[in-house]
């Protein structure tokens, strides 16, 4: 290995600084290594656990809360139990993609998170084309799903997998029409450079920046909720039509490839909305100690994250499931035209007030408040209807 | 020479996916070989520090047509059997077509002067290219525009009227 | 471009299906997701119970109508001793009657929920149906005190119920009801009145009123046809005259009469009539026996009879033949469940797969009421 | 209509192909000639007076010595009920099938012909619907005997109680 490298260096493969290009590559590679290790995958299983949680507590139920404080292992324990689970390659099956799949799958999960803007200092890369690259590489899971669905040999599978297809090819379109009212008033595609545009306060958040762009916030949520099969989008894996769908068939830690894509898919889907509209990680300066900035910003950013993630859980516990051709008339017949009228809209915007409109920004956010207001008085009524306390077995 | 190793890795995958396309009997496997290829490409892209290309690329081609081609293929008559496979057809016309075109296009390669370019340093061409579509090229663009939405009405004359039968 | 052809794929959906309730089998032909025909396969629950009856005699078959249908075991078990005591002529205590209805009003209930619930469930969402199961774990917890058990109960006999309510017991009973009205009007803004299970449900499986008679349908789902009958009402039974109910029916007010929405909406209504009934029952209730003196060695005189209980799922039949001896000739149940599976090829053609889920769910069937 | 009332109706329109009229409570019924079962159900299909909309039960009774099948059929317009029986022979027995007239008879007569194996001419799907595909027999048979196994399942306990440490040797 080490005359390998040196070998490696002799010979000029790495540019004109041999031994500090070589630490490059290698400070590189461990930092990917361990982003994906340290945060990826324990915050696919955190979430597996936070789901269970809230979804019990919306359902009236406790939820897993034996290993550890509150459960809080459980994901650990649910880890390990289905690593150690017999990896079952049907008979049938076309055993070599069958294998693949769950690879595609990780690996559409895990090049988004190169260009994760954890913080001012803390991303891994900041492209030049950051938001393109997180959009263009989600795409590739789709081919994962649909291999899994073909290579499982199940007509279920199969159908889980054209489905896949046919909703994640359709709402990319809408998804990424929403991402350029955003592009068009920034001038950058880079995640940082989108973060930087925008301001801590939120009425400089592009979200309320104009109604365009509030309209293409929540389309693009529901449009990456829909490639991120979740409910109520969740068709490829309808538990109740289709079994499992496309994943039917896998088992052991080839399924577990397939869930921790979906759940961290989740944290992915949050921090492009949190970039593109919501600020980022951006926080006020309040210290000139770097490390503590970046530290608040980075809490500042997972926060909005988190919160993004379970509002998709309170939606996956709330709505029903559409059927198809709902979900391509939802796709064709309003989001893709009224994404078209968005980057117009936010075209004309952006020409009449180039550097934008704060009294708007006001305007916007004091209605967003007034909603969230009427919304949370609903809540709590219903919470308050449903109070009751009637236990009519004397054993309980 | 790290560079060339990547080249050459790089060619070498997006030729094998291509043969493995072209060869397979499967056609399920020739149309998942088409990621191969056009990954190979995004990574030669990315190699010429291409950055915007290569994302569209990927998106567009990856994202996009290849999902479009398995879903087609997806609809085939007998897809739902794994050990599904196509029949080869006009071997003898094909390999004279092959071989004509094979030989001009080396007759090509032979006679062109070939220059190299000088060394260049990775520059963000995002904005390049946008002031290309929308000052010099802006001509051929629109019209390619055009082009597409001709065919996407087309389109929709199309299905409509099936949907009326 | 009419050469082009779509290949036809043959599905099979079940027996072990999660939304099949039970053991059902359909084979589906599709095209895409398009059905162009589901055939019910059923069978896989057969367990020749109308046989059984012939070889435990009447009073020991009590316990085996619970099975028949298990999510509402009391109308089984009131069908049985009422087809017996029509036979015999036996004229149970008024106060049996009453514990009778009473408890088939909760059982009704609770039947009523896990449908919705289930129906929920299969239509994608999870929460409703944790909430439902809440609301019927309180109404097993009732019946359990009544009769010592929550699902295959065993609660009546020949000539009127096993035992009397349990001190205290109508105090808990109407404390539920106060607390199960307003629970169904959080299940209709969970649930009822939310758009995409109006979209789910308005105008898929549309049974016509002419359908629905002919295939006889019966309950709930004829009702959602825009058929005002129920037994209870029209061919009045136990002590079910002397209540005031509505009988709610079918309007096609989120898309055309008879669609599946329709059948929902008659389920969450029925359940708010129920509780009108149990409400009156437990004011009402007057003392005295709740069981009719009736031989021990039951045998009824040679001759055979029919009746028809208004169960959860409808109009349920029972035909008994019998010869004078201890043990019953020949036993028939008619059941909803068997008539509403009879509709289901007619009804699949154009659906889409994820419609025959919603299907099943809206008929309501319950597979060993179906094989018995 | 009074159930009685109902059945003398029939009989004045179809006279002696109406077997018997037996006026025992609780449910009088009619013996229909088999030949003129369809006939006599289309006919209080149709007939305004009698509306027999919904063949409400079919089910079949063995004998020893024939076996019946019996109607009970039920009108909602006009809210009354009659009972029709047939009497076949035990050997090979058949009668035409109802489902023309009434749709819900398809399934019903499936399970009577699956029970106790009444062939029901012209029905359009006269296969096994409870009992698996290959059983032999039908169970509502008085002389049914259950077979040992059913591929290679014994259906045989050896006694009522079974002694599990006196099965282990």
């Amino acid at each position: 290995m080490q005359t390998l490298i040196q070998n490696l260096i002799a010979s000029g493969a790495f540019g004109k600084n041999p031994p500090r290009d070589l630490v490059a590559a290698i400070v590189v590679f461990v930092m990917s290594l361990v982003v994906f290790l340290a945060i990826a995958l324990p915050f696919a299983g955190i979430v597996t656990w936070v789901e269970r949680r809230v979804w019990a507590r919306i359902q009236s139920r406790v939820g897993p809360n034996r290993v550890g404080p509150q459960g809080f292992l459980q994901w650990l324990a649910d880890g390990v139990k289905i690593v150690c689970k017999e990896d079952i390659v049907p008979d049938e099956a076309d055993a070599r993609l069958f294998k693949l799949a769950p690879f595609l799958v990780m690996l559409a999960f895990t090049l988004p998170w190169a260009v994760m803007p954890f913080s001012s200092s803390l991303i891994l890369a900041d492209l030049n084309v950051g938001i393109l690259y997180m959009t263009a590489v989600t795409a590739l899971t789709v081919v994962g799903v649909l291999m899994a669905g073909w290579a499982s040999n199940n007509k279920w599978s199969l159908i889980g997998g054209v489905r896949s297809a046919a909703q994640i090819v359709s709402y990319e379109i809408p998804a990424g029409l929403s991402i350029f009212p955003v592009v068009l008033m920034t001038g950058t595609l880079s995640m940082q450079g989108i973060i930087r545009g925008q301001g801590w306060a939120p009425q400089h958040w592009f979200l309320f920046a104009n109604p365009f762009t509030f309209v293409a916030a929540n389309i693009l949520y529901m449009s990456s909720l829909a490639e991120a099969n979740r409910t109520p989008f969740d068709l490829p894996e309808a538990e109740s039509e289709l079994v499992a769908g496309f994943a039917t068939e896998y088992s052991g830690w080839r399924y577990a490839c397939f869930s921790m894509a979906e759940w961290g898919n989740l944290f992915i889907i949050g921090a492009i909305i949190t970039t593109l509209f919501l600020g980022g990680w951006q926080f006020p300066h309040v210290t000139n100690n770097v490390v503590a900035m970046n530290v608040l910003e980075l809490i500042t950013f997972s926060v909005k994250v988190l919160f993004l993630v379970f509002l998709s859980m309170w939606i996956r516990a709330t709505l029903p499931r559409v059927r198809i051709d709902q979900l391509m008339t939802a796709c064709w017949k309003y989001f893709v035209p009224i994404s078209f009228v968005n980057m117009i809209g936010t075209a004309v915007w952006v020409a009449i007030w180039p550097d934008g409109n704060v009294a708007m920004g006001y305007i916007m956010f004091a209605g967003a408040i007034a909603l969230g207001a009427i919304f949370i008085q609903r809540v709590i009524y219903y919470l308050r209807r449903s109070q009751m306390e009637v236990y009519l077995n004397p054993t309980i | 020479m790290l560079a060339q190793v990547i080249f050459y890795a790089l060619a070498a995958l997006t030729v094998g996916s291509a043969a493995l396309v072209a060869f397979s009997r499967n056609i399920v496997y020739s149309t998942f070989a088409l990621l191969g290829a056009l990954m190979g490409v995004v990574g030669i892209y990315i190699l010429l520090a291409a950055d915007f290309v290569a994302m569209v690329q990927l998106l567009v081609y990856v994202g996009g047509i290849l999902v479009l081609t398995i879903f087609a293929v997806m609809l085939t008559a007998g897809i739902a059997d794994v050990k599904v496979s196509n029949r080869t057809v006009g071997t003898g016309p094909a390999i004279v077509v092959a071989g004509v075109a094979a030989i001009v296009m080396l007759y090509a390669v032979m006679r062109t002067q070939w220059h190299q370019a000088a060394a260049f340093t990775p520059a963000p061409t995002t904005y390049a290219i946008g002031n290309a579509f929308l000052g010099d090229y802006v001509l051929p663009f629109e019209v390619a525009s055009l082009v597409l939405l001709a065919a996407l009405i087309g389109a929709i004359v199309i299905s409509s009227h099936e949907v009326r039968e | 471009m009419s050469t082009l052809r779509t290949e036809e794929m043959t599905l099979n959906m079940g027996p072990q299906h999660p939304s099949t309730h039970g053991v059902l089998r359909f084979v589906v032909r599709a095209d895409g997701e398009v059905m162009r025909e589901a055939i019910p396969d059923v069978g896989y629950l057969h367990r020749s119970i109308e046989k059984i009856a012939e070889k435990v005699g009447y009073r020991g078959f009590m316990p085996y109508t619970d099975r028949v249908d298990y999510v509402c075991a009391m109308f089984t078990n009131q069908g049985w001793g009422m087809v017996c005591e029509k036979l015999a002529g036996i004229e149970v205590p008024k106060r049996g009657e009453y514990c009778r209805v009473i408890a088939a009003e909760f059982n009704r209930i609770a039947s009523h929920l896990l449908s919705v619930g289930a129906m929920a469930m299969d239509i994608g969402a999870m929460t409703p149906f944790a909430h439902v199961i809440r609301e019927r774990e309180m109404i097993n917890d009732l019946i359990e005190e009544l009769c010592g058990a929550r699902l295959t109960f065993n609660y009546m006999r020949i000539g009127g119920v096993a035992w009397d309510l349990p001190p205290g017991w109508r105090e808990k009973a109407l404390k539920y009801l106060d607390h199960f009205d307003p629970i169904l009007e959080e299940y209709n803004a969970l649930i009822s009145w939310n758009k995409i299970y109006i979209e789910r449900l308005a105008n898929v499986g549309v049974i016509t009123p002419a359908d629905a008679i002919n295939y006889n349908l019966v309950g709930p789902n004829l009702r959602a046809c825009g058929i005002k009958w129920d037994i209870r009402k029209d061919i009045p039974y136990s002590v079910y005259p002397e209540f005031e109910f509505e009988v709610p029916v079918g309007n096609g007010q989120w898309g055309k009469l008879g669609d599946s929405m329709d059948r929902y909406v008659v389920r969450i209504r029925e359940m708010a009539e129920s509780s009108k009934i149990l409400r009156q029952a437990l004011e009402k209730i007057p003392p005295g026996a709740v069981l009719a003196k009736v031989v021990r060695n039951f045998k009824p005189p040679a001759g055979e009879c029919q009746i028809r209980v208004e169960s959860g799922r409808g109009d349920m039949g029972w035909y008994l033949v019998s010869d004078g001896t201890g043990y019953p000739w020949r036993v028939h149940v008619r059941t909803g469940s068997f008539a509403a599976m009879g509709i289901i090829q007619k009804l699949s053609a154009g659906l889409m797969i994820a419609d025959l889920v919603t299907l099943i769910a809206s008929l309501d069937v319950i597979a060993p009421e179906i094989d018995r | 209509m009074e159930a009685l009332q109902i059945l003398e109706r029939v009989k004045n329109r179809f006279g002696d192909r109406v077997l018997e009229i037996s006026e025992k409570k609780p449910d009088p019924f009619a013996v229909i000639d088999p030949n003129a079962i369809v006939e006599v159900g289309r006919f209080m299909n149709e007939d305004p007076e009698l509306a027999m909309d919904c063949l409400s039960n079919e089910s079949g009774v063995d004998y020893k010595d024939r076996v019946e099948v019996v109607y009970h059929l039920f009108s909602y317009q006009h809210r009354h009920g009659a009972v029709l029986k047939v009497k076949l022979p035990r050997d090979n027995p058949s009668v035409a099938t109802l489902e023309g007239v009434w749709k819900s008879a398809n399934w019903m007569e499936r399970e009577i012909f699956d029970l106790l194996g009444v062939n029901f001419e012209g029905h359009s799907d006269m296969r096994r619907i409870l009992m698996p595909e290959d059983w032999i027999g039908h169970p509502l048979r008085k002389d049914f005997v259950e077979p040992p196994e059913y591929h290679g399942i014994s259906t045989v306990r050896e006694s009522p109680i079974v002694r599990l440490d006196t099965k282990k040797k």
